[in-house]
């Protein structure tokens, strides 16, 4: 890319540190006029060796560690991870144990999509968009903050159940709160649906078909965007996610306006889920019974082997690979991000589009570039 | 479109609840789950090093510390280096005697102008020494409410 | 087409490149290759058996055994079968050809494993590191022998 | 590759000498007067009322790092207003991990900032290195290098602790024991 600059062309970098980017990372296009010929993408800017330290925490240490990969999808990290240690060890989750965390999971994909959406309408010049949905995702932090005791990081999930069972009044105060986000979510998509310059600025822009979509590997709502319905709820059902009744959102035009829709429809749907989980979740206990691995237990020695295990991101799939040695620590951890393939589908979406869609195109990915970076 | 915002706007001015939160001036309504800094029960603690050696982040050490504010016998207690405490809760949660738990301390007995401050002896975690944060906790609900 | 059936029809169709061939269960397979034809196997996977989702590629060391291991873990987007490649290759000398050719999005997990684990890929279009800086090249920092892992530099007040 | 070149340290002496004519506050002999007199509290108490910050989000900090400058906890109450330029701002907040990459990067975005410039480490990424203190790639003591003012532990600190922490440094700029001008 840098070999060949054209008399007429320049290079410019956007990033790391730059407002219109959703966290630090740099992007370096070439510039033809107004029109960007050639794009690439430069990570590493947060890398933190996440891999590698979980490597040294034991198994408990580690629940605290995958909080932090992606800060807007915490829970969505400790399921795959407690997963994983879940399938090596056989342990059976109690079935209010499993709502709770399904309920828990639908609450923080709808604070994510929220914040998405705000930060990406922000980057397209709609900025009290932003101030409109973080004022509903407060109130939905609020209800999270009184289960799990923390805002974003809450280390709530354990070895085959949870910390902390619902408080008392939970349902009461989600219904309040999403009798308020029903309407914000009708009104925002009024406002997207109606506003001729905001369209103008989205439809037919970074269009993926679904045979690039599914060739460059993306997965979660850029791709339901392009109507492959994948989802790992539906297609590898994890939790009690086979029992609940919800549909996968797609669209079928795969620009960026698609790919907001989606997300506009999948809060509604996670809302559809967390009001059923409420209706039918049982009582008991929250935590196994007769296992070898109690609630207090610091060190547990999981059996040798090795898993994959992956469940739906807000972002799309989220995996991990673990590889166990039968001690107290892991002797590998692999964290397949969604964000890694679809920031990596950037420089082919940018290439022909004028500079001011870089913001429209990269926002609408949602991507969270800790995730990428580990 | 634009009118529709406007009146939008304008209809928030007076006929809906207002958003903000007034801190610092009022406290912000906490949950009872809230994991702040971490209060120490000399009495129940045993000086084990359970919280220690449970500790993600090395953040806890066992150092000798009196056993009262005016007593000269010591014994072993834990320490905390604020500055690399995350909040997990870990600590609380493993603790056999229940020794350690939560408050809702989080801004001003914690916030420092030098980084040496952000050790909490065992006494600190006490509150046997002032840390200045007794105004800290604010009103204290059991669960959520729309604020 | 089940799990059973796929591991089947790839044993009979590499015969003596595949082994230790196992079905984990009805969504899960494990299998290990020989380095030299991992790309033969990902075209094979992603045009007779609709593997077409590569889920990750990763290294893992085994400084005992000598040997570091590149797992490609390969899903699809119409069956929920997942598949656990290996391929084995000595740890002083690691060299694998590049799947770039096959799966678009190996660049990045590839460039990644080169610079963590020092497995040098052939033919990859642009085998750069990704997320170190230029300097750290050749620490190989993922390696069960690095030096600077516990970094103790960090000020601890206790 | 596109290199970021080693960062040129705009020392103020430096820049004095090359502007004849051109006085700073920090060194010349006006500012050295006024630091006895009451007029020093009056700059301080307008420098107190407009703590600009830079939009740097790092890492999950960052994240309450916007929610705090929305309607929720409106920083604006306090003249407290979030800028994209480091060019406009006055208070750097590290909100996340520093690592041995985007060090140059941050030193830079701190470089550009005019005087007088303060520092809030938010989090404990930026006070210790937080839970990757240990990590091959980030880089631990950033308070070694930045003058930093208040220290804001929690793993992410709440919103208020960051208008705490405002609070805190207009205290600490009426006590004037900030490091951000020499006094």
């Amino acid at each position: 890319m840098y070999d060949e600059v054209g008399p007429s062309e320049m290079i410019v970098h956007l990033g790391p540190q730059h407002p219109m980017l959703p966290g630090p990372f740099r992007l370096n296009a070439k510039l033809r006029g107004e029109t960007v010929v050639d794009s690439e993408v430069e990570m590493g800017w947060i890398h933190k060796g996440i891999e590698k330290i979980l490597e040294n925490k034991t198994y408990l240490q580690g629940i605290t560690i995958v909080d932090r990969i992606c800060y807007l999808a915490a829970l969505t990290n400790e399921e795959a991870y407690v997963g994983c240690v879940e399938k090596l060890a056989g342990i059976e989750v109690p079935e209010r144990a499993q709502y709770i965390r399904v309920i828990m999971e639908e609450l923080s994909r709808i604070q994510s999509h929220l914040l998405g959406m705000g930060e990406y309408a922000s980057f397209v010049g709609f900025v009290s968009m932003f101030m409109y949905t973080i004022k509903e995702r407060e109130d939905l932090m609020s209800v999270i903050d009184s289960v799990t005791g923390a805002r974003i990081t809450h280390s709530f999930l354990r070895f085959g159940g949870v910390k902390d069972d619902l408080p008392e009044g939970f349902k009461e105060d989600v219904k309040y709160v999403f009798g308020n986000l029903r309407k914000a979510i009708d009104n925002y998509e009024e406002l997207f649906s109606t506003d001729s310059i905001y369209k103008a600025r989205t439809v037919g822009i970074g269009t993926l078909t679904a045979e690039v979509a599914k060739d460059i590997g993306v997965s979660g709502p850029p791709l339901r965007a392009t109507g492959v319905a994948f989802d790992i709820r539906k297609d590898e059902p994890y939790l009690v996610y086979k029992d609940l009744d919800f549909k996968v959102c797609t669209q079928t035009a795969g620009d960026v306006f698609a790919r907001v829709q989606v997300r506009l429809d999948e809060m509604r749907e996670s809302m559809y889920i967390v009001e059923q989980c409420l209706d039918q979740i049982p009582s008991g206990p929250i935590f196994p019974e007769g296992t070898a691995y109690g609630r207090r237990s610091p060190v547990m020695r999981i059996p040798a082997g090795e898993v994959f295990h992956r469940v739906e991101d807000p972002r799309g799939e989220m995996g991990f690979y673990m590889v166990s040695d039968g001690s107290d620590k892991p002797y590998r951890v692999k964290i397949r991000g969604p964000v890694y393939p679809t920031l990596q589908a950037l420089p082919p979406l940018l290439k022909g589009v004028p500079v001011a869609d870089i913001v429209a195109i990269a926002g609408s990915m949602d991507t969270c570039t800790s995730e990428v970076d580990r | 479109m634009v009118l529709k915002n406007i009146k939008k706007a304008l209809n928030h001015i007076y006929f809906k609840p207002t958003v903000t939160r007034m801190c610092p001036e009022e406290p912000t309504r906490l949950a009872d789950r809230f994991r702040g800094l971490q209060k120490l029960d000399k009495s129940k603690c045993i000086g084990c090093g359970i919280c220690a050696n449970t500790c993600p982040n090395n953040a806890i050490k066992i150092v000798k510390a009196k056993i009262g504010p005016d007593s000269s016998k010591k014994r072993w207690f834990p320490s905390i280096d604020v500055g690399h405490c995350l909040f997990c809760g870990l600590c609380i949660d493993q603790c056999p005697k229940g020794a350690l738990s939560s408050t809702k301390v989080y801004t001003t007995g914690v916030i420092r102008w030098e980084h040496n401050d952000l050790l909490f002896t065992p006494d600190m975690l006490a509150r046997e020494v002032d840390i200045n944060a007794e105004k800290e906790a604010g009103e204290e609900v059991s669960r959520w409410t729309p604020q | 087409m089940d799990a059973k059936a796929m591991i089947d029809s790839l044993s009979s169709q590499f015969t003596g490149v595949i082994y230790d061939a196992q079905v984990e269960s009805d969504i899960r397979i494990l299998a290990k290759v020989k380095p030299e034809s991992v790309k033969d196997i990902c075209q094979y996977l992603k045009e007779k058996l609709s593997f077409g989702h590569l889920c990750c590629e990763f290294g893992v060391d085994y400084p005992e055994r000598n040997e570091i291991e590149v797992v490609y873990v390969i899903g699809s987007y119409e069956h929920p079968v997942v598949l656990t490649l290996k391929a084995i290759l000595p740890r002083d000398d690691p060299e694998v050809e590049s799947v770039v050719p096959v799966y678009w999005n190996a660049n990045w997990y590839e460039r990644e494993t080169y610079e963590l684990f020092g497995v040098k890929y052939l033919d990859h279009p642009d085998l750069r590191p990704l997320v170190l800086p230029q300097d750290m090249l050749g620490e190989w920092p993922l390696r069960k022998d690095y030096k600077g892992f516990p970094n103790k530099t960090a000020r601890n007040l206790v | 590759m596109a290199e970021v070149e080693p960062v040129s340290t705009n020392n103020k002496d430096d820049m004095q000498e090359e502007i004849p004519g051109v006085m700073t506050t920090s060194t010349s002999a006006i500012s050295d007067f006024l630091k006895k007199t009451k007029a020093q509290d009056i700059i301080n108490w307008g420098r107190k009322n407009s703590l600009w910050f830079t939009v740097n989000a790092m890492g999950c900090c960052g994240v309450e790092l916007l929610s705090t400058g929305m309607a929720h906890y409106d920083t604006d109450r306090f003249g407290i207003i979030p800028r994209n330029s480091p060019r406009h701002a006055d208070v750097l907040i590290i909100s996340g991990y520093v690592t041995k990459k985007y060090f140059p990067a941050l030193k830079r975005i701190w470089d550009q900032m005019p005087a007088p410039k303060w520092v809030i480490a938010y989090g404990d990424c930026a006070i210790s290195g937080g839970p990757f203190y240990e990590s091959y790639s980030t880089r631990q003591n950033v308070d070694e290098v930045f003058p930093v003012d208040i220290y804001v532990p929690g793993c992410p600190p709440r919103c208020e602790a960051l208008i705490q922490a405002f609070y805190e440094l207009q205290k600490k700029i009426v006590a004037k024991k900030d490091k951000g001008t020499d006094y």
